[in-house]
């Protein structure tokens, strides 16, 4: 009974919604026009980038604070740490992952390089970095976290604390992350730099905790 | 200034992270009481200068993000300072040393008045929707933190609930930038009045509905009493005093705001919140009458509680019912903080969570016991609490505008909180068994649900201010 | 209708199609596979509507961190049981 | 049709499919699943319906690259709430009764 309530109501939805879509008149205000007209004051040549770090950027900043919440959570829930047994990680996966993991650092940092002008920046590049963990934690070459360290929670929460650093150093001198154009580059490049690491270490860090009961093994 | 009201808690959220498991009490403190000194000063200037504004990265909406105060935010973000500072100096005092709960309690609130104080600030729907999963995902880390099996099963609940709801959100957020191509909540306004397709009801009936889940506005309360009834006592405290005050606050916001020409042109939709309103104080009281367990008591309440505040939207026409929701908020959000922050003491010195188990505590616990029935008065809405104001007010509007049936609901709803809230006086009464054992509590734990009670009856006193810093739009 | 269209509307076709399969099928582990399948439709859909970021974002955490955090949990609970 | 109206329509659909199993799909894993289908669903939508005149909008996109993250931290927290549950319980479901 439930069952067929929900499906017909999905399915009514649908109906309803795509039928609204396609009546839809062109929307009054075009914002890609007022990002290209303020692309040259944003510091940065890409589109999106300028969006999410500067048009947008508090958007990002309390989104970063989300991921680092998160990883707390996981944290404060605490996994089981009943010890389990899993396959041994064969020679190849091991060989694989010492020749693949220094070339995706590489790509990580072209990635966040090229993020300035192309698609690419903090996220993608910190996305890289954290597969390079999980596939070095899959050839057991790196263990699955315990209690992150000082030192480990200081990389996790830096870049989002330069972050902060930089958007209320701003405050000061006009409004909260208010680059100033000729400077807007290079800040806007200290802040992916800090959150392509601190990404990197969060979202590994998701997986290394989520499956640190493997950690303390052998 | 309103910004360091998002910065403060991130910063010391941060930094009692990096200090390590179950530390940073000290700087929760000192940020807790600087974001009260912000927060009243903030209030300050909006009666006397008016709504303030900041425009993030100084671009200015649509292409930037505004952050607004007005009186309702403002009002909202005083209510939540006020209530997080003695909760935390509760909190310090319940959590023991090792206490798996406690261990990053501090980070967690932080991040969670981070996205409290970021939501009542914001003027830009999508923002909103990031501070909605800043607030829930915190709300729902604090609920399962260090738990047992119940409350992980509630916090799944929890999460679910509330991330439902802000998926409808974001779809209707969708909606609206595909219409219009802005999402800022002040240039919104006058497009949707000048012209509303059918696609933007679709979205506000999305972002209503999605709102309402996470308000736990009967009948998707369902999650509500298992959490708030299985978490700590100051985590359940925050919880049910603020963070389900914050959807509210949002539906408020957009159906007077950029909704408005579409709650106007359906009249029959006003009806709709009432309604489920109505049916909340009477399955909320109902269940909050029955329920055996303290805790579960107190979060039905909460249900019932929340009722009221959806009764206002029929009277929205006069300007009174804005006022008359924001105070029962405020009465409600320190009275129930007072209860859970009571029950807390009571349970612990108890050593149990049942209604039946309190008897004797009269004796032992006679602040504590004074502090909930206090607090009991707010909830009944008796002079001269603030609870009284706000349940005066509403009848009085509604009586103005002949809806009698809205004055009938009020008076009935107070009644049944009377017998709720006597239960548990009556028990707290009776004489203690020969065999019970009490452990005596830290007497801040006492004192401080006390305070809260005490300020829930003597906000009655100056409801004046409170109703002008609403007043300004 | 031109060459593109038809390849848009074979991709929403599999998008929706690997979307139901990955709620419906009756081995987890498919439905895992099914969404990790559905992560790199939808990173190519990203790239139709000339979203590369996104595509690659989808790609990298939609697809490859979510599934990779999916399978180790489909893993621990599989150890479990036996 | 265009591109961007056509991938809001998958949009819509993935949105309805994805609430109605978060709705009836009792096992927690595959809960999680349809969640994420529902949140492509409606990230699909904020840009098809955007670039529904077949200009590409960052404002958007960039929103999406938020969505997508928050919904990575949103599925790593549920994931290490289930594993959780499933030690403590051995269940993989929530249980009926919930007004206890």
């Amino acid at each position: 009974m439930k069952r067929l309530l929900v499906v017909l109501g999905a399915a009514c939805f649908v109906v309803l919604l795509i039928g609204a879509m396609l009546d839809l008149a062109p929307a009054g205000i075009a914002l890609h026009a007022a990002v290209s007209a303020n692309l040259p004051s944003s510091g940065v040549e890409h589109p999106v980038t300028a969006v999410l770090l500067n048009f947008r950027g508090y958007d990002t900043l309390l989104e970063i604070a989300v991921l680092l919440l998160a990883l707390i959570v996981i944290l404060a829930v605490g996994i089981d740490s009943t010890t389990d047994v899993r396959p041994a990680a064969s020679p190849v996966l091991q060989a694989l992952a010492r020749l693949a993991a220094p070339l995706m650092i590489v790509v990580a940092v072209y990635l966040l390089w090229a993020g300035a002008f192309r698609p690419g920046g903090a996220f993608q590049a910190g996305a890289v970095l954290a597969a390079a963990a999980v596939l070095l934690h899959l050839a057991e070459l790196l263990p699955g976290w315990q209690s992150p360290g000082a030192r480990l929670r200081l990389g996790l929460a830096g870049g989002f604390l330069i972050f902060l650093a930089v958007g209320a150093g701003l405050l000061f001198q006009g409004a909260l992350l208010e680059y100033p154009p000729e400077q807007a580059g290079w800040m806007i490049l200290l802040i992916e730099s800090g959150l392509t690491v601190s990404l990197g270490l969060i979202l590994a860090g998701l997986f290394l905790l989520l499956s640190r009961d493997d950690g303390d093994r052998s | 200034m309103m910004v360091w009201l998002i910065l403060l808690p991130l910063l010391w959220a941060s930094f009692a992270f990096l200090l390590g498991r179950g530390r940073g009490v000290w700087l929760a403190m000192a940020g807790l009481l600087a974001q009260l000194w912000l927060a009243y000063t903030l209030a300050e200037e909006v009666v006397a200068s008016g709504v303030a504004m900041h425009a993030v990265g100084g671009w200015g909406a649509p292409l930037g993000i505004d952050l607004v105060a007005d009186g309702l935010s403002a009002a909202m973000l005083l209510l939540t300072q006020c209530i997080a500072l003695p909760l935390a100096v509760y909190a310090r005092a319940y959590f023991k040393r090792d206490d798996p709960a406690g261990t990053y309690f501090w980070p967690l609130v932080g991040f969670l008045l981070a996205g409290l104080n970021a939501l009542f600030l914001s003027a830009d729907l999508f923002n909103i929707y990031v501070t909605l999963e800043l607030l829930g995902l915190a709300a729902v880390g604090l609920v399962a933190a260090g738990g047992g099996a119940q409350q992980i099963t509630a916090a799944l609940r929890y999460l679910f609930a509330t991330l439902v709801g802000s998926g409808a959100y974001l779809l209707g957020v969708a909606l609206i930038y595909g219409a219009y191509g802005t999402v800022s909540i002040t240039t919104l306004t006058p497009l949707i009045t000048a012209e509303a397709p059918d696609l933007v009801w679709i979205a506000g009936g999305l972002m209503m509905a999605g709102l309402m889940l996470k308000t736990a506005l009967f009948p998707f309360h369902f999650w509500l009493p298992p959490a708030h009834g299985g978490a700590p006592a100051p985590v359940s405290a925050l919880l049910s005093a603020v963070v389900v005050k914050a959807s509210f606050y949002l539906i408020l916001r957009l159906w007077i705001g950029p909704f408005s020409s579409l709650t106007v042109a359906a009249s029959l939709v006003v009806w709709l919140p009432a309604l489920l309103g109505t049916l909340a104080i009477f399955w909320g009281s109902y269940q909050a009458i029955r329920a055996e367990r303290l805790k579960m008591l107190i979060a039905y309440s909460t249900v019932a509680q929340l009722g009221y505040l959806f009764l206002i939207f029929p009277l929205l026409a006069s300007a009174g019912a804005l006022q008359a929701g924001i105070m029962q908020a405020f009465a409600h959000g320190l009275a129930k903080a007072a209860m859970f922050m009571a029950a807390g003491a009571l349970i612990k010195a108890t050593g149990q969570d049942m209604v039946a188990g309190l008897a004797g505590v009269a004796e032992r616990m006679p602040v504590t016991l004074f502090a909930f029935g206090l607090a009991g008065i707010t909830l009944m809405g008796l002079p001269p609490s603030a609870g009284f104001l706000a349940k005066w007010q509403l009848i009085e509007l509604a009586l103005s505008q002949q809806h009698w049936i809205i004055a009938f609901v009020v008076l009935v709803g107070g009644l049944l909180a009377a017998v709720y809230v006597f239960r548990v006086l009556r028990q707290a009464f009776l004489l203690a068994p020969a065999s019970s054992v009490m452990t005596p509590v830290p007497r801040m734990l006492e004192w401080t649900a006390f305070v809260m009670a005490a300020a829930s009856i003597l906000l009655g006193l100056r409801g004046v201010e409170l109703m002008q810093l609403v007043g300004v739009t | 209708m031109s060459l593109e269209f038809v390849f848009d509307l074979l991709l929403a076709l599999a998008i929706i199609w690997s979307a139901w399969r990955s709620l419906s099928a009756s081995r987890l582990d498919l439905a895992i596979v099914m969404f990790i399948v559905f992560g790199l439709l939808m990173a190519l859909a990203w790239a139709r509507l000339s979203a590369s970021d996104i595509g690659l974002a989808e790609a990298a955490i939609g697809a490859g961190l979510t599934g990779a955090l999916l399978l180790d949990a489909y893993g621990a609970l599989k150890r479990r049981e036996t | 049709m265009s591109a961007g109206l056509l991938f809001a329509s998958v949009g819509v659909i993935l949105f309805a499919l994805g609430a109605a199993g978060v709705l009836l799909i009792g096992h927690l894993l595959r809960r999680i699943l349809a969640f994420n289908v529902m949140g492509s669903g409606a990230f699909l939508v904020l840009v098809g319906l955007a670039q529904r005149n077949g200009i590409a909008d960052p404002v958007p996109q960039a929103m999406v690259l938020t969505g997508i993250v928050v919904a990575v931290a949103a599925t790593a927290l549920a994931l290490a709430l289930v594993r959780r549950l499933y030690a403590l319980t051995g269940k993989i479901e929530l249980p009926q009764d919930d007004e206890g």
